[in-house]
């Protein structure tokens, strides 16, 4: 099986990294069809926490806004979003948080609020959202890129959540005691960060892609783990059940539904 | 008990120019009708807070109601961006306006200070992250008893607080269900509790004892607006109108194209 | 998932000697059958903290469990005082407890903090009260904004946070409807959580999308004791026993009637 | 109708003080049983808040406890305690809180909590429960308490809440804005504040009491309105809906119910 795309390889090794025992409090794209692969596949009992306040969601089809009344009506309960963040995101009840970002450092510090100087943007992205305590309050974080030196940067403009800080010490230095980035899933591979330095390396290529596409992808000098793996190309089971999951979410999506209005 | 009047009504009864205004919904029940009135009544100066600004604070930040944008995430949901929003900070359009940016942890807990009466709200927040050197209403408290430091943001009280909600009874009671968001937050939190709902009915019908229902003491006034949330959704009543939000990204490119379809669609409806 | 077991096992796995315990429950879903395992199981030295200690601490008290209370109201609802409670304050029997005593809106906000994981509470309270001069645990903090001094307690962080409640699916989800009280903050809040039902079904049947349900991952033990509540109720399945809670007078007014109570009303029954 | 006792006419007394639009703060006994009477008399539309949660109660009986299943049942909803105490009371959005006590002095404060030193207590009362809180952020605070030496002191031994403060001028200082005691109902007589000073003084005198029987029940040198009235005795509807109320509570309260124990 080799018809894939990079970015259903992103998808496919983003949901591999779940386990069935994961509360995963979700954002809306990448990390929401990641977990719902999880869900359906190897980890039926996974956890789905989304901001909008519905614990426990099984949706049949992927939401586009993180609020959409699906995830409502599939959860195990529905609670007021101050809720959410008091004693479910700062409880500490959350085993892995999903991020992504317009820009990422070599520390997994992301920026998703402003390219070029706050007070005068550039772009102005839409910000943290969640992001800023979901960096800090989850057990491990995944964060999921696509990898281009325009979002792979040597240093980031703005620090809209924190990684493991602009040298990579400034994490514990701040007592923070979960983990931080624990995986970034880009298209073309997964990277990891290195003990003591928190540096995040690159420690399994996705199939067919090498070290050199890699390195011009990304925007500081990348290095690569001594054990450098290969990443296991999606299987018919989880491809399958991706693009299940993605038509369904687009016919649902295209229905123009105005009942009642 | 709450007035029961029209929307046009109840926001020329409440809405003031250069006034603090929250029209909350987290993508659920979010009022764009009431919204929509606040722009053909052609308010302006207004401070707006909203987590997530969404299409209906684009929509009024084109329209040039805005002077302040309080907010944590300004985007168009699995979309991109709110190019109207973009348009004024970026290049000020229609005119400047400030921001002032949070976390969605930060607003939700503002909201619920609001509502519970306090200045401030305290959380474990945006460690190692750039937003409090950007933004002064961002500190800081110290536990007296760990000596952690906690951030700490003051209290959402905006002057009038406009929801979306499914139905109220006739004495004014509102109920609230599906994704709840900080919509009764909002009501609690304002000076004036303004209520769109999609009907009154005799009896409210809550599905639960313990079911979201505001009483109507805790309200000022009500309006029957069915479809009131509309390109948002009302639990129960409608769906979400996937396709608009989708549209929206085309129409608020381009500032002619926007202007046009606010003279069609909003100036021109009622 | 939690675990299914029995009440001994679900209270010899989770409380032990010294241990901080809170038998919550507002009113309604008082887990007295939990209370009474603890009895029989000879706990001592136990920190016990409950809003109304209400008749359980009282027989808990009495029976020599407690080293400390924390509480904000110690009496017997509508009937009148705890005598097992007051003659451990007033004459050490059967031995001298500490009392730290706050009041209910402190109480409240110490669980939503706990169940929040923060380190402490602000609120505007205990103003020109005699409290914090005898209650070193009550301190202030000043909001950086307004400079407003508000009241700080610590958070609730037990060992032990033990609720009863309606019912439990396979998964061990938790449905508690009713006068919900503090019981998901004492749950959300404690190291471990016990949860004692009326019965596991298949299907939680909760009323509504927002019914306050408790995760089964957000729970340790989850014990089926029908009428586990009992003289307090479980709304849906049984009715407060008020005439229990008047004869209760009685009976703890008198050390040796207690005793033969406590001999044969819980040494003697499992 | 003469045929009344003073613990009717002290109840029917308080009920009178309430209106139709307050929203009310209900503690256990004579509170609870003048806000019912209140509600089925002369203000039907009357918000009674009981802590334990519930918004809107119309209890068709008196609870034994603030948190009886009937309070649950006729209430417009049930909130959970901490949103009780942060957005209801502390939110300012209570007119009307019913306090009592063991001990209250000539400025309304208010000791639940010793008889004796805190540390070795000659009695042990219950405590504050919710009355330091209700004491401040209630818009007015009525109390209703049997008119004795044992009770009205010139000096509490604890203030467990505060009404005026120890002087009548320590409510001010500490900046609370809410009016405090603005009525104290006893078996005997009225009691409202002086203006200025804030003394509780004598308004009325309940039909057949004299200023003797107040001033010997009375643990201060007691002072009367110098247009001190007299209170209207009970009506007929007052009355008998009252006794109608504790019939039906007494019937209610002495069933043994232990269905599905």
């Amino acid at each position: 099986m080799n018809d894939y795309t990079p970015t259903e390889m992103m998808t496919i090794s983003a949901s591999r990294a779940l386990s069935n025992d994961d509360v995963c409090f979700v954002g809306i794209g990448a990390p929401s069809a990641a977990c719902n692969l999880a869900r359906l596949t190897h980890a039926p009992d996974l956890t789905l926490i989304y901001e909008s306040g519905t614990v426990g969601a099984r949706p049949d089809v992927l939401p586009l806004s993180i609020g959409d009344g699906e995830l409502a009506e599939t959860s195990l309960t529905t609670v007021a979003v101050p809720e959410i963040f008091q004693y479910w995101l700062q409880g500490g009840r959350i085993t892995v948080g999903f991020l992504g970002g317009a820009e990422m450092d070599r520390y997994g510090n992301l920026n998703t609020t402003v390219i070029g100087p706050y007070d005068s943007p550039r772009v102005r992205l839409p910000g943290g959202g969640g992001a800023p305590e979901i960096a800090s309050s989850c057990g491990r974080v995944f964060i999921t890129m696509r990898h281009s030196t325009r979002g792979m940067v040597d240093k980031v403009d703005f620090v809209t959540s924190l990684g493991f800080g602009p040298t990579g010490a400034e994490r514990a230095a701040l007592g923070i005691t979960t983990r931080g980035p624990a995986l970034v899933i880009t298209d073309l591979c997964l990277l990891e960060p290195e003990p003591v330095t928190n540096e995040l390396i690159v420690t399994s290529l996705h199939p067919g892609v090498d070290r050199g596409q890699v390195a011009d992808a990304t925007g500081w000098d990348v290095r690569f783990a001594s054990d450098l793996g290969e990443t296991e190309p999606p299987t018919e089971l989880e491809l399958g059940t991706l693009r299940d999951l993605q038509r369904r979410t687009d016919e649902a999506h295209s229905e123009v539904r105005r009942d009642g209005v | 008990m709450p007035d029961f009047v029209s929307l046009p009504d109840a926001i020329s009864a409440t809405v003031r120019d250069g006034h603090t205004v929250a029209l909350e919904g987290f993508t659920h029940l979010i009022p764009f009708a009431a919204g929509h009135e606040i722009i053909r009544q052609g308010r302006r100066d207004l401070t707006l807070i909203r987590m997530t600004p969404d299409l209906l604070y684009d929509q009024m930040i084109g329209a040039g109601c805005a002077r302040r944008v309080v907010f944590s995430w300004g985007g168009n949901p699995g979309v991109g961006s709110l190019h109207r929003f973009r348009d004024a900070v970026e290049n000020g359009w229609p005119h400047p306006i400030e921001i002032e940016e949070h976390s969605h942890a930060a607003m939700a807990n503002a909201w619920a200070a609001g509502a519970a009466g306090l200045p401030f709200a305290a959380f474990r927040g945006y460690m190692g992250s750039s937003l409090p050197a950007v933004n002064p209403r961002i500190a800081s408290v110290t536990c007296p008893f760990t000596g952690e430091e906690l951030a700490a943001i003051p209290a959402h009280r905006p002057d009038v607080g406009i929801i979306h909600a499914q139905r109220a009874d006739r004495d004014g009671n509102v109920l609230i269900e599906g994704i709840v968001g900080v919509q009764k937050e909002a009501a609690l939190a304002a000076g004036m509790a303004v209520v769109t709902v999609e009907e009154v009915v005799d009896d409210l019908a809550a599905p639960s004892m313990n079911s979201t229902v505001l009483p109507g003491w805790a309200v000022d006034k009500i309006v029957v607006a069915p479809g009131g949330s509309w390109p948002s959704y009302t639990h129960g009543y409608s769906h979400r109108d996937n396709a608009y939000y989708k549209a929206w990204d085309e129409i608020a490119r381009d500032r002619d194209r926007f202007l046009q379809w606010l003279a069609e669609n909003v100036m021109a409806a009622s």
